[in-house]
């Protein structure tokens, strides 16, 4: 089999040709999803649980706390303890709460994550559906999410929950918007919405280096809206602890809670990934021009360690957001969106659109 | 204003009310069928502008019950403490002055519902820190068999 | 807005008024305090504050204890003003016996009360921060403050319910490193200081979260007796520091200060002002305290002359009122206290009128609530 | 033009400010030796409380087992929620005549709001404070200490004991914490 840190296409080109050479057509497309599946599960057991993880630290850090050090090495499986810990916990009844609906929530946004996550280019070769459409399949799975926020606040019957559920409908709606926009200005761009071909429009050099100022105000557009977008400090008002207890999942315990916490952090991970993709060229390394000893330097860096380190450092901005700011009150929050956000992600989309068409980008 | 000046303003105004400036506050006793028309006068004339009522309690004296109002002027920098005794204990009642102050609203509930004192047009005279139905935990005669320990 | 009888939001609720309780265990309302609420969408209808859930009857205990032993009831009042309401009780108790403290106590009372306000600005901070929904302000906050109770702990033993202040003087000396350890405190915090300006008071969310919100005018300040930092945000000069000065606050220059506008930003800047005003007067007493006894000989057993007594003293949250009747006994008759957040308490729902759910997080935060020393 | 121009300065003054809090906490990120925090039950050894710290209360005991309480009864009187008992026993001393010992000096520390005042008061100086502050137990008898050390005997002072001293007569000269 052949294997290539670099290139993963050969790879997953040859364990295809081995099933269907050992299999009828059906069984191994079935063995393929099977396989595909359990990847996904595990990355995302594994990616949710360490990013937990890594919030608690980092915000350790920032509070002049050690943060989790009791559980393992550095604390390093205190998570998965927990998890074992929400696994155990009883899963509370609520009486005169919508049973079936109230069941269904954590799955509806835990599935809108999964299926996401389903199109991110890991490495070259390494993604599980390369959609001609793939920014806007992305943007259009991640939003089912909020569908499960407003059935948790709604069926639960708490009146803290269901404001939660509201406002988290209402800034969800609102803040899409601006993801869609910021991400337009690298479809513009590159002229393709699908992910590897925008991933490799970058080889030399990255969009948010190559496409001048308004790539890098759509960049942070996209930082800020995708914040709010997934719920994240200091956006973070559908749960509200200070104000609403927790939000949507006030009346959740057990391990519905614990996929609601699971969520929010891979919807994270998914919108710094997406970030990392459009915006830092995902694995693509950090290529300059026609400098060829310095790119050769970079290629030598593996894609994955690329797309991670990038998505990583996305992943420690936002959580850099959310242990400094306070959080804003709703009208602040849609006075950000449909005053600043909005009307600026409109004319930078037009004057990329202008960029584009007088060809002034960097080819 | 000094005090012995604030003696004589009062004395002007009330004067068949004995002023007593020799304590470290200018006091004087009011009648309890009084008490609201006094402290409107004390809030409202020129020269002694009362706007601030900083303090307002009751006392269980066994036969009586005293109020006791504390004011002061935060413009003209003076202070008045007038008590006021209700002679039935049985049936306290008092007129409020909690259109003259906002806080004496809540303060007037906090001596109703500790003291059992009832204030006439008290706009909202619930009990504030008790349940319905508990004694009036300030009176001298409040007995709690479970909760009083005595030593 | 009136005040709405209970029997009022039973009906309200059968008209469809979306009523929710905030507290009496809610993460925003620093200890057991109820807000009724009723809400249109997020907009506030009313606010109705229910208290007495921590109502432990000190008043009526205070009768039956002698005054060294009401001491550390007042401890629990307002325990983050623990010092200045042990200092309230025991002015009065030396007032009324007319004894004279030497200098030196007046001067470790000074001391330890801006001490004392400087931990209870900072723990509103800190806390003021955690219900905006910066949960870093919080820790900052608590950092800080635990340079000011290990002075405490090394002085006099505990950190939070002191008891240290007793009539007559203290309960025992300070200890040889008090002067080095609060003046290195001064130092540092004196660094640290700029950077809460930094996280909350500059940042634009912020700003815009308590600029214009919960505005009280000064006439109703004084009406409603809202005192300490929430009445001189509204300029309402209501310092007893400066009204009426006891211990050694006539012998030092300090600032009362004062903002006009009267909202939550203002009773914001009027706490971290006052924090750089207590280090001021801090730093202008520590290398002056004068040799002596720490404390006046008193009687075994203290008896008040039978009259009617009364102290005011400036705490971290207001005034605080102490007023005794006494008939000759070593027991008060009756022990009265006029605390600064019982007051304080019920102007939101003044305030929070026509506000958001959020604002009353933010308005009931600026206030600096603490509980128990409302329900008493 | 003039609100342009402030829309424009809102977003410039908003990120400039927002940036400064980024910086702060992004300071103590880089600065892992601002860390605070203390490892509580490894620091056993090392954690000593200061020398007043009001853990509960000690009858002093010297290394011969000697204590010099000799039951007068005034911290129980001076203490304000009855978590002092004492239990006197008389007997007979060298002269013949009856003497009070103490029995048992009963101490609920659950019930102790650590106010100092007993240790004020003692005219004895037998009381202090002791630094032990781990008082977690699972049954709540525990904390319900009897504070004389069994077999432990009041010191005789050789020259004429005292009559106990009125409750606060003298200031006492020795700091209450030790």
């Amino acid at each position: 089999m052949p294997f290539n840190i670099y290139d993963f296409s050969g790879t997953t080109k040859a364990i295809d040709q081995f099933l269907y050479a050992k299999m009828p057509p059906t069984w191994a497309f079935v063995t393929e999803l099977a396989i595909v599946g359990v990847i996904i599960l595990l990355v995302y057991a594994v990616v949710g649980l360490y990013l937990v993880y890594a919030e608690r630290k980092v915000c350790a850090f920032m509070q002049n706390r050690v943060g989790p050090n009791r559980v393992g090495k550095w604390g390093l499986i205190q998570t998965i303890a927990d998890l074992i810990k929400l696994l155990m916990k009883e899963l509370v009844v609520i009486r005169k709460a919508d049973q079936l609906l109230f069941n269904i929530a954590p799955f509806i946004l835990i599935i809108a994550s999964f299926m996401a996550i389903a199109a991110i280019p890991f490495a070259k070769g390494l993604h599980a559906v390369d959609f001609n459409i793939g920014v806007f399949y992305m943007m259009a799975v991640s939003s089912i999410g909020v569908i499960g926020t407003l059935l948790a606040g709604w069926s639960s019957n708490s009146k803290y929950s269901l404001i939660g559920a509201m406002r988290s409908g209402a800034q969800v709606v609102s803040y899409e918007l601006s993801v869609g926009l910021s991400l337009l200005a690298v479809v513009i761009f590159s002229g393709s919405m699908q992910l590897s071909v925008i991933i490799e429009s970058q080889a030399n050099g990255w969009w948010i280096f190559k496409g001048h100022i308004p790539a890098i105000i759509a960049f942070v557009m996209f930082l800020i809206a995708s914040t709010a977008e997934i719920n994240r400090g200091p956006f973070d008002l559908a749960e509200a602890e200070s104000e609403l207890t927790a939000g949507f999942h006030t009346e959740y315990s057990g391990i519905r809670f614990a996929f609601f916490f699971l969520g929010e952090y891979m919807n994270m991970f998914i919108v710094a990934s997406l970030a990392a993709t459009v915006f830092l060229g995902g694995w693509m390394p950090l290529h300059i021009g026609n400098l060829a000893g310095f790119n050769h330097v970079m290629d030598f860096i593996p894609p994955l360690v690329w797309y991670f380190g990038k998505t990583v450092f996305i992943i420690y901005v936002i959580m850099w957001f959310k242990w400094t700011f306070p959080r804003l009150r709703i009208d602040q929050l849609l006075t950000l969106e449909w005053k600043y956000l909005l009307p600026i992600n409109l004319v930078n989309i037009l004057v990329i659109a202008f960029i584009v068409l007088m060809g002034w980008y960097i080819k | 204003m000094e005090k012995e000046q604030l003696g004589l303003v009062l004395a002007e105004l009330f004067p068949t009310l004995e002023i007593n400036t020799s304590g470290d506050s200018v006091r004087f006793k009011a009648d309890t069928a009084d008490i609201h028309k006094i402290a409107a006068v004390l809030r409202d004339d020129k020269r002694l502008q009362f706007d601030y009522l900083f303090n307002l309690y009751g006392v269980d004296r066994e036969d009586r019950f005293s109020m006791i109002y504390g004011l002061e002027s935060t413009i003209l920098g003076h202070i008045v403490v007038i008590e006021t005794d209700i002679a039935d204990h049985d049936n306290p009642i008092i007129d409020t002055v909690s259109d003259l102050w906002k806080t004496a609203q809540y303060q007037e509930r906090e001596v109703y519902d500790l003291m059992g004192v009832k204030f006439t047009n008290h706009p909202d005279l619930r009990r504030l820190f008790l349940e319905d139905g508990w004694g009036f935990p300030l009176r001298k005669d409040y007995k709690d068999d479970i909760n009083f320990i005595e030593r | 807005m009136q005040e709405v009888e209970l029997s009022d939001i039973l009906t309200a609720r059968e008209d469809g008024d979306y009523i929710v309780n905030i507290g009496p265990q809610h993460p925003s309302t620093h200890g057991v305090m109820r807000f009724v609420v009723s809400l249109k969408g997020e907009m506030l209808e009313y606010v109705i504050p229910h208290c007495g859930y921590i109502h432990r009857g000190i008043e009526k205990m205070c009768e039956r204890m002698t005054y060294p032993q009401i001491i550390h009831l007042t401890d629990r009042m307002d325990y983050l003003s623990a010092h200045m309401n042990n200092e309230a009780v025991s002015l009065l108790v030396e007032k009324a016996t007319g004894v004279e403290v030497p200098e030196r106590v007046k001067y470790i009372r000074t001391i330890l009360s801006e001490l004392q306000r400087i931990a209870s600005h900072q723990l509103w901070w800190a806390a003021f921060g955690m219900d905006m929904g910066g949960l870093t302000c919080f820790f900052y906050g608590l950092r800080d403050r635990e340079h000011i109770l290990d002075i405490f702990e090394e002085s006099f033993g505990s950190r939070l319910l002191h008891s240290y202040v007793c009539p007559g003087g203290l309960m025992g000396d300070i200890h040889p490193n008090f002067q080095k350890r609060t003046k290195e405190f001064i130092k540092y915090f004196r660094k640290k200081l700029p950077e809460y300006d930094q996280l909350l008071t500059g940042n634009v969310i912020f700003e815009q979260r308590t600029k214009g919100m919960g505005i009280m005018s000064k006439a109703d300040a004084i009406s409603f007796g809202a005192t300490g930092p929430v009445g001189r945000g509204s300029n309402f000069a209501c310092d007893i520091r400066k009204k009426f000065p006891y211990s050694a606050y006539d012998k030092v220059d300090f600032k009362e200060i004062l903002y006009t506008e009267g909202d939550s930003w203002a009773r914001y800047k009027v706490r971290v002002d006052e924090m750089w005003e207590s280090m001021k007067i801090i730093e202008q007493l520590i290398d002056n305290i004068p040799e002596g006894d720490y404390s006046a000989k008193m009687k075994p057993v203290i008896k008040l002359p039978e009259g009617e007594y009364s102290q005011r003293v400036e705490t971290a949250k207001g005034d605080l009122g102490v007023f005794v009747v006494s008939k000759g006994e070593k027991y008060p008759y009756r022990m009265h206290f006029r605390t600064p957040n019982f007051n304080n308490l019920f102007v939101i729902s003044q305030l929070c009128a026509g506000n958001k759910i959020a604002d009353l997080i933010a308005i009931s935060g600026s206030l600096d609530l603490v509980i128990p020393d409302i329900d008493r | 033009m003039n609100s342009v121009g402030k829309y424009f300065s809102d977003i410039f003054y908003g990120i400039k400010s927002l940036w400064k809090g980024l910086m702060v906490t992004g300071y103590y990120f880089v600065h892992p030796g601002t860390i605070v925090t203390q490892q509580y039950p490894e620091n056993r050894k090392e954690l000593k409380m200061f020398d007043r710290f009001k853990g509960e209360v000690i009858l002093k005991h010297d290394e011969n087992n000697f204590h010099s309480c000799n039951g007068c009864g005034i911290c129980q009187l001076n203490c304000p929620n009855g978590s002092i008992e004492i239990i006197s026993d008389s007997v007979p001393n060298e002269d013949g005549k009856s003497e009070r010992i103490i029995d048992k000096h009963i101490y609920h520390l659950s019930m102790c709001t650590f106010c100092g005042l007993c240790i004020k008061s003692c005219p004895n100086d037998s009381l202090a404070w002791g630094q032990e502050f781990e008082h977690a137990v699972f049954n709540r008898d525990v904390l319900t200490k009897i504070l004389n050390k069994p077999g432990s005997r009041i010191k005789k002072v050789p020259k004429e004991p005292k009559a106990p001293k009125p409750v606060t007569e003298t200031v006492p000269t020795s700091n209450p914490a030790n």
